[in-house]
């Protein structure tokens, strides 16, 4: 599964900051002259066949821009980049994790989803080999024992903001801001995404105070037909559904609210974003609807804007959240590999070294937000930001 | 003229041992030499699975001439079971124990699942059956999926419901419904993969050509002619299903144990599919072919990578080309009358060259 | 009267094993030939290659002036050629009616010309009638041979191909199966039969073929076979 | 008491009442025919006795044991063995296959000795062997022994239906029209056969079959079914002169 | 009352199902094969819809028309070159290359559409005379496309079941269910036989697909799997060939997956679904309305 919860800083101030970060990257560069060394190999891994190949395909795309933007800008290439398909399947991811390692693999970016990035995981530690999802958020990514904090792999980050931070932002955000608290839950119980989540909302949850009158769930295999799972949600009396789950299966539930007239808040993650650029959707029906999401392709800021019209001119698509991780994946770790007069003549485990120092220790602003850090363990922390739908675009609340 | 039938059998037999223990030794040799690439050497614990998976499902759609589209199933409960037994064990215990015990209890459990669906087997048949597994296979990928098992000072915590329903005091969650389990310490080589594809060759192969496999076949060509001489069928029905559940189970401890990782989702239906794919297009009912089919099958969408987005579309076409290519009579018939006709020549030449030599 | 089936040195193989080879002989337009050989000898194998279900390896065979050796076995019997196969091959899940209807299935001359033949089959083959709306897996070996039969005479064939169409009948059913075969031969039917019991196939022939191990070994008029020492020993059992 | 006793056997399907009444007694060593017109009811008898149809009424006992509406594992082992009217034979087995199944019950050894060949396997497999050839011989099928069961021609299927039956030894064994697809000789054969299968094993044998010479020919009594109901009994002349059967069945000439 | 909305929403979905199981189940009982790339048929004949009613705003019902020619076309031409050679070889190896046919479906509906997922726009929304029906004055409502779905599926399983018995094309197919040489024997052309079936199961997946999305919007290349194997299990369920069968079997499913939703739980609805399914087969080897075959011996 997927994900990150950072947010975009209010977009007047971010504008304004984020040319300035955007500088600043250049910036930094310009003390040690752009990158002349030989170019750096980053792999990439993602779904980009079957029923998941949606998030891969957004990442495959950011991540192919981002490296021609950085290697364009530089004149000479910094990046050589090539991506793999893993099929959301752990053994396939692995497979990819190994052609690429024949490639000359030197950092990877990737992979995009839960399950495989955890497989995946393990093996780049035996190879020190540094690890940045753009979008694989649950703990087990990036600690070997996801209870114990201590188990960090140490060679993994992530740009997304990590399960519980969004279960637990999640509820927060609802409990601090006077929204219902009769609450009801609609996830996907066959993906370790969207239960990861629900599991730490309903942890938080019971500590602030909010009931949780239904918890419905649906897999990947019954999920064409979520009414059930809405009418239960209703008759529980659940004044605000929270759907910690991608956009397809929640633009279905709005459209089943819709059709029994069933009114209720609605709240989503970062796997939220997306369901306005939908085709066929009828955007109006996401009218209201909240989620934490670290990006909007409608901001006003230039960044944004620059890499919006860039994804759209380039693929034909709006880019989603996963864009957008992805993009910032790139991007840091470009920062990084300035910062820490990193190049290609290295090998894999020179350049994990140095760049987990530069990793837990610079600040990097991108597109899912500014001032972005990260701890040991890979984590990153960024400050939650919740968007409501007005109008059929994303508005700061 | 019985020696040589015995003879026969055997000898297909040693064939098939000559290429799995030719191939081990080649790897080995390669990577030895350094010649092997991460790629290749990172499949080849899943090779060994999936060729266990083929050659064990090709004795009930085979052999038992059942079709089964849950074998997948069998993989799961076998991985699941076998590797909680490895978390639980492998650090208070020498390592070839504990892992030889996970091993056989995912083949246990495994067999206990293929006995518990071998009863509606003998009274379902054909397609009836075949949803029987498939449904199966469905039942334990959606009960993993939503299962929930952990460890504290307090014993074991089970919940079908979510993790916070565990209410543990901080213990360690063993099963985290669609996660799965996490953290598992790798044990699996390629030198057990194979030494396990020996072992259920060795049991399958042995098996299909002795007293019960002639059994189990008669079943399959005439049910009612095999009851009227006095095949216990019912026996020999369970016999199939659970030997085969068992090294299904397993060949999942086998796949489990070499990644970090372990979630119901990847034993779904179209595992099992994948599966069967193997048993058809190595031959049904063909030991050997399931071997080789397996393996190539499992390495083919590797190898192409590097067309890219186009990957899994030329999969399926080279797929549907070559199960027409070696199952349609007329190619059958095509090639028969090749390797005829290149035989004449052959003999014509040798015939020529004597003259030759007069 | 002109040759109405003949067949020019066919050889078929199963795989490997070659089952018929150089086989001539040939039908006249209104004759009953009969086809007599041990088991094995490849009279069903003949047959069949007639009627379309196996393709020949090479050799011709003509119909009717047409050669049908490359023809769909189910365009060949919309030339009026029928066969009723060995060992019955009744539909078993539909009913008696709806096989005979089966048989019915390339004809066009309407509906009560059909209807017409129904009564005939019935009147015929009586326990047909009896069991009418059974399905024919569950009739007994003799009453679906009679409903092979049956099902062929539906479809009004100008010659019909018999492999053993007395296989499994009662003695006076078997005679009851002859007199039809010489009763529809009178109405014009030309006839191939296969019969083990080649006495009585004998006897109503014109001609007869004897075939051994896929090969013609003898030919001639059914009444001087009939008499033939070697054929007596080998296949009249006297 | 003899090899085998039928007391008023009857089975309906559905409406039809297709056998009804049967009496039939029958003694070691001896051979019996069972005839009558298409639809008699005469197969129904043998999926009787064999329990693929369980009887409606009735009840059979062999030597002594009730074995009525036993399922056909048991009757098989019990010692009845049997062919089919419409051959079914173990089609994608060889002709040797097919025996060794017969002898499966016979000659024996488990599961675990098979899996890691002991010594049992390869001495009882030779057995097996042995004793299949002998019965292949018996019907001259020993040439084929290797050829898959639906390549041979009808009537060596026939053959081979007969061996296998006789693998599974039984006391007694049922034969459905043995002689159909046969001509004359090979039908002349098949009694003598028959004929020293019964003095060589000294079993009893109850046959179906059309074939008059043949019924005629190697029965000592026979039994007329008509419409499920026995409508005579006797040896061969009495049966032949009896008008019942005569106008039923035979036909007058 | 609650009860009765879930057991509308179980029937909704259940009538799709059948829908589906109907086309399944055509292919299915006379061409004697698991035609596993059905789903993906379906798929395909959604995204027609979508294109040419969704986006191009054509007349519904012309281009439901459109996508049952397209599906024709494509089940006639999938037949011809994929399962036709396979004929005569066992029936298993038919079974692979379906599968094969539905994996490279997907794929070419992902290169030519992507991925991303597609809102559909309901067809019945787009014939203004059919409306929802609203019961209890509100309390209860029953969609435009449940009953469209459902009417849909009983005026297909009539014209089938007569179809299959009154015409001698439904003879021909009887036939070569039963026994294919006899068929042939009989002067039926088996191949065109059974193009033709092949031709009616996928006219019919081009209207499942319509009413699919209708109800359940989302369409993307996988749209067409899951429901695609639930149809197979609800023929299977509802008696082999059977096409009542079919649709009861249909029906049944939805309604058992959406009250064990509602009334037992969400998490394991598919288990209960299955397990339900098991006990009934064991109790009834043939399926509901399947009938007994009885081998005569
Ligand atoms: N399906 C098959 N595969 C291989 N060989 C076959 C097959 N069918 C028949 N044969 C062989 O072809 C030869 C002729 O068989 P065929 O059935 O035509 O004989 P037949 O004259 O009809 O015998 P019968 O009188 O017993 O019916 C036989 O030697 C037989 O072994
Ligand atoms: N399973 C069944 N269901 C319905 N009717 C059956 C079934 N089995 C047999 N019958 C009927 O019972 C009657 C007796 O059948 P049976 O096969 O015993 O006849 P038979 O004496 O063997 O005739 P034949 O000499 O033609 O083989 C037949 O009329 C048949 O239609
Ligand atoms: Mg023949
Ligand atoms: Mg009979």
């Amino acid at each position: 599964a997927c994900g990150s919860t950072a947010t975009t800083s209010e977009s007047s101030a971010s504008s304004s900051e984020a040319t300035a970060s955007a500088s600043a990257a250049t910036g930094e560069s310009a003390g040690s002259g752009s990158y002349t060394g030989t170019p750096i190999k980053i792999g990439g891994i993602g779904p980009i066949t079957g029923a998941a190949a949606v998030y891969g395909n957004a990442v495959k795309n950011a991540e192919e821009l981002a490296v021609k933007e950085i290697n364009a800008a530089n004149g000479s290439d910094v990046f050589e980049w090539q991506f793999e398909d893993d099929e959301n399947d752990a053994e396939k991811s692995v497979n990819a994790y190994n052609t690429l390692k024949d490639w000359g693999m030197q950092i990877l970016a990737g992979p995009v989803t839960t399950t495989p990035s955890v497989a995946v995981a393990a093996e780049t530690v035996n190879d020190n080999m540094f690890m940045l999802t753009p979008s694989a958020s649950s703990l087990s990514v990036i600690l070997n024992d996801a209870n114990d904090e201590s188990t960090a792999r140490g060679n993994v980050f992530q740009v997304c903001f990590t399960d519980p931070n969004q279960g637990v932002a999640s509820a927060d955000y609802i409990a601090d801001n006077g929204l219902p608290t009769k609450i009801g839950v609609i996830y996907d119980s066959s993906d370790a995404y969207s239960s990861g989540i629900y599991d730490k909302f309903k942890a938080e949850a019971e500590t602030k105070g909010l009931e949780i009158v239904a918890a419905e769930a649906f897999t990947a295999d019954n999920k064409s037909d979520l009414s059930t799972q809405l009418a239960k949600c209703q008759e529980a009396g659940a004044e605000l559904v929270f759907l910690p789950i991608y956009y397809q299966e929640a633009s279905q539930i709005l459209i089943a609210a819709d059709k029994i007239g069933y009114e209720p808040e609605f709240f989503g993650c970062d796997g939220m974003d997306g369901i306005l650029s939908i085709e066929g959707f009828d955007t109006s029906l996401a009218e209201g609807l909240m989620l934490l999401t670290p990006f909007a392709a409608d901001a006003q800021d230039e960044k944004t804007q620059a890499f919006v019209s860039a994804y759209e001119a380039a693929y034909g698509e709006t880019p989603n959240q996963f864009a957008a991780d992805a993009y910032d994946v790139i991007y840091s770790i470009y920062q990084a590999v300035l910062a820490g007069g990193i190049n290609g003549d290295m090998d894999a485990s020179e350049i994990c070294d140095a760049l987990k120092t530069q990793f837990t220790s610079m600040t990097f602003d991108g597109l899912t937000g500014t001032g972005m850090t990260w701890d040991a363990t890979g984590a990153i922390s960024k400050n939650p930001k919740a968007v409501v739908i007005k109008d059929g675009a994303y508005a700061a609340m | 003229m019985n020696l040589k039938t015995m003879k026969r059998s055997t000898k297909s037999n040693l064939i098939t041992f000559g290429i799995v223990i030719a191939f081990y030794i080649v790897v080995q040799a390669l990577s030895a030499a350094g010649l092997l690439s991460n790629s290749f050497s990172g499949q080849l614990v899943p090779i060994c699975a999936y060729v266990i998976m083929a050659v064990s499902l090709n004795l009930t759609v085979g052999i038992l001439g059942e079709l089964s589209l849950g074998h997948a199933g069998f993989m799961s409960v076998g991985a699941f079971s076998g590797t909680l037994v490895w978390v639980s064990i492998n650090s208070s215990m020498p390592q070839p124990l504990a892992l030889l015990l996970s091993f056989v209890v995912g083949g246990l459990v495994a067999g206990i699942f293929g006995f518990l669906v071998g009863v509606p087997v003998l009274r379902l048949s054909g397609d009836y059956l075949a949803i029987v597994t498939l449904a199966f296979g469905e039942i334990i990928k959606n009960v993993m999926n939503a299962c929930y098992l952990g460890v504290d000072a307090n014993g074991l915590h089970f919940s079908l419901k979510d993790a916070s329903s565990l209410n543990m005091e901080d213990g360690k969650v063993l099963i985290n419904g669609a996660q799965g389990i996490t953290g598992i310490t790798k044990a699996s080589s390629f030198t057990i993969g194979i030494v396990l594809v020996i072992l259920t060759l060795l049991v399958i192969l042995n098996l299909v050509n002795s007293r019960a496999g002639r059994a189990i076949t008669s079943i399959r060509d005439n049910e009612i002619a095999a009851r009227s001489v006095g095949i216990p069928i019912t026996k020999y029905k369970l016999m199939a299903f659970v030997t085969s559940a068992v090294f299904a189970g397993i060949a999942g401890v086998l796949y489990s144990l070499n990644y970090s990782s372990l979630v119901a989702k990847k034993f779904d239906y179209n595992t099992s599919i994948l599966i069967l794919v193997f048993v058809v297009l190595g031959g049904i009912g063909n030991l050997r072919g399931s071997v080789i089919a397996a393996a190539i099958l499992t390495v083919l969408p590797e190898m192409l990578r590097s067309m890219n987005d186009y990957r899994m579309l030329i999969y399926a076409i080279v797929l549907i080309v070559v199960m027409i290519f070696n199952q349609s009579p007329q190619m059958i018939a095509l090639r028969e009358k090749l390797t005829a006709r290149f035989r004449k020549d052959h003999e014509a030449g040798k015939a020529k060259q004597k003259k030759g030599v007069a | 009267m002109g040759e109405m089936l003949s067949v020019k040195n066919i050889n078929v193989f199963y795989g490997s094993i070659h089952a018929i080879r150089d086989v001539s002989f040939h039908v006249n337009e209104g004759e009953i030939v009969t086809l007599i050989g041990a088991n094995g000898a490849g009279k069903t194998t003949t047959m069949h290659a007639i009627s379309g279900l196996l393709k020949l390896q090479s050799g011709e065979i003509d119909y009717c002036g047409q050669t049908i050796s490359k023809m769909e076995a189910h365009k060949i019997i919309r030339l009026g050629l029928a066969q009723v196969p060995e060992g019955r091959r009744v539909f078993s899940g539909l009913t008696v009616q709806q096989n005979l209807q089966m048989g019915a299935y390339v004809r066009r001359d309407g509906k009560e010309a059909i209807q017409n033949d129904f009564d005939m089959v019935f009147e015929l083959l009586p326990r047909l009638k009896e069991r009418r709306n059974q399905p024919a897996g569950t009739l007994s070996g003799g009453e679906q041979q009679m409903l092979a039969m049956g099902r062929a005479l539906m479809c009004k064939p100008k010659m019909l191909l018999l492999d053993e169409p007395s296989m499994g009948l009662s003695p006076l059913l078997v005679k009851e199966i002859f007199k039809i075969i010489r009763e529809v031969n009178r109405n014009g039917v030309t006839v191939l039969l296969v019969e083990q019991n080649a006495k009585m196939a004998l006897e109503i022939a014109n001609r007869a073929y004897v075939l051994e191990t896929g090969t013609i070994k003898m030919e001639g008029e059914a009444t001087e076979l009939a008499n033939n020492i070697e054929v007596r020993k080998a296949y009249l059992g006297c | 008491m003899a090899l085998l006793e039928v007391s008023n056997l009857g089975i309906a399907f559905g409406g039809l009442q297709a056998v009804a009444q049967l009496d039939l007694s029958i003694e070691k060593g001896h051979l019996y025919g069972l005839i009558g017109p298409n639809g008699a009811g005469k197969t129904t008898v043998f999926n009787m006795l064999t329990g693929v149809y369980k009887p409606t009424e009735g009840n059979i006992v062999l030597d002594g044991k009730d074995i009525t509406g036993q399922n056909p594992e048991h009757i098989s082992r019990a010692g009845v063995a049997r062919t089919f009217q419409n051959i079914r034979l173990f089609n994608e087995m060889t002709v040797l296959d097919n025996v060794k199944v017969g002898l499966h019950n016979q000659i024996k050894y488990n599961m675990w000795t098979g899996i890691f060949r002991l010594p049992a396997f390869k001495e009882k497999e030779h057995e097996m062997n042995r004793e299949a050839h002998k019965l292949l011989k018996i019907f001259d099928l020993d040439g084929e022994a290797n050829l898959k069961a639906n390549q041979l021609p009808y009537g060596k299927q026939r053959k081979l239906e007969i061996a296998r039956a006789l693998a599974t030894n039984p006391k007694l064994l049922l034969l459905d029209e043995p002689a159909a697809g046969m001509n004359p000789n090979e039908t002349e054969e098949l009694m003598q056969t028959v004929r020293s299968v019964r003095d060589q094993f000294g079993i009893a044998i109850l046959l179906i079959e059309h074939d008059m010479n043949f019924v005629m020919g190697i029965c000592e009594e026979i039994t007329v079914l008509d419409y499920g109901r026995v409508i005579a009994r006797g040896d061969g002349k009495a049966i032949r002169n009896n008008p019942k059967v005569i106008a039923a069945y035979l036909g007058g000439d | 009352m609650q009860f009765l909305s879930y057991l509308i929403n179980g029937i909704s979905l259940g009538s799709v199902y059948a829908l589906i199981a109907l086309g399944y189940t055509m292919v299915y009982g006379i061409a004697k094969m698991l035609n596993f790339a059905h789903g993906d048929v379906i798929m395909i004949g959604s995204y027609v819809v979508f294109f040419t009613f969704g986006t191009s705003g054509m007349n519904p019902i012309l281009s439901i028309l459109l996508s049952m020619v397209v599906c024709t076309v494509l089940g006639v031409v999938i037949e011809r070159v994929a399962y036709r050679p396979l004929r005569e070889a066992p029936s298993l190896a038919v079974l692979i290359t379906a599968i094969g046919v539905s994996y490279l479906l997907q794929q070419v509906a992902q290169l030519t559409w992507s991925s991303s997922p597609k809102s559909f726009i309901s067809v019945i929304s787009g014939i203004p005379f059919l409306q929802p029906i609203s019961l209890f004055d509100g309390q209860l409502t029953i969609s435009a496309e449940t009953i469209v779905t459902i009417v849909v599926c009983i005026v297909i399983m009539a014209v089938l079941i007569w179809f299959v018995n009154n015409t001698s094309a439904g003879h021909a197919m009887l036939a070569v269910s039963e026994d294919r040489g006899a068929a042939q024997l009989m002067g039926v052309n088996v191949n065109a036989t059974i193009s033709l079936t092949f031709a009616i199961g996928s006219a019919l997946a081009a209207v499942a697909g319509a009413l699919l999305c209708s109800s359940y919007p989302t369409l993307q290349p996988t749209t067409g799997a899951m429901p695609g194997i639930k149809a197979f299990v609800a023929a299977v369920f509802g008696g082999i060939g059977s096409i009542p069968g079919a649709f009861l079997g249909g029906i049944l499913l939805g309604v058992i997956e959406n009250l064990s939703k509602a009334y037992i739980s969400t998490q394991l609805s598919d288990a209960i679904v299955f397990l339900v399914l098991i006990v009934v087969l064991i109790v009834k080897p043939t399926g509901l309305l399947g009938k007994k075959v009885n081998v005569k011996v």
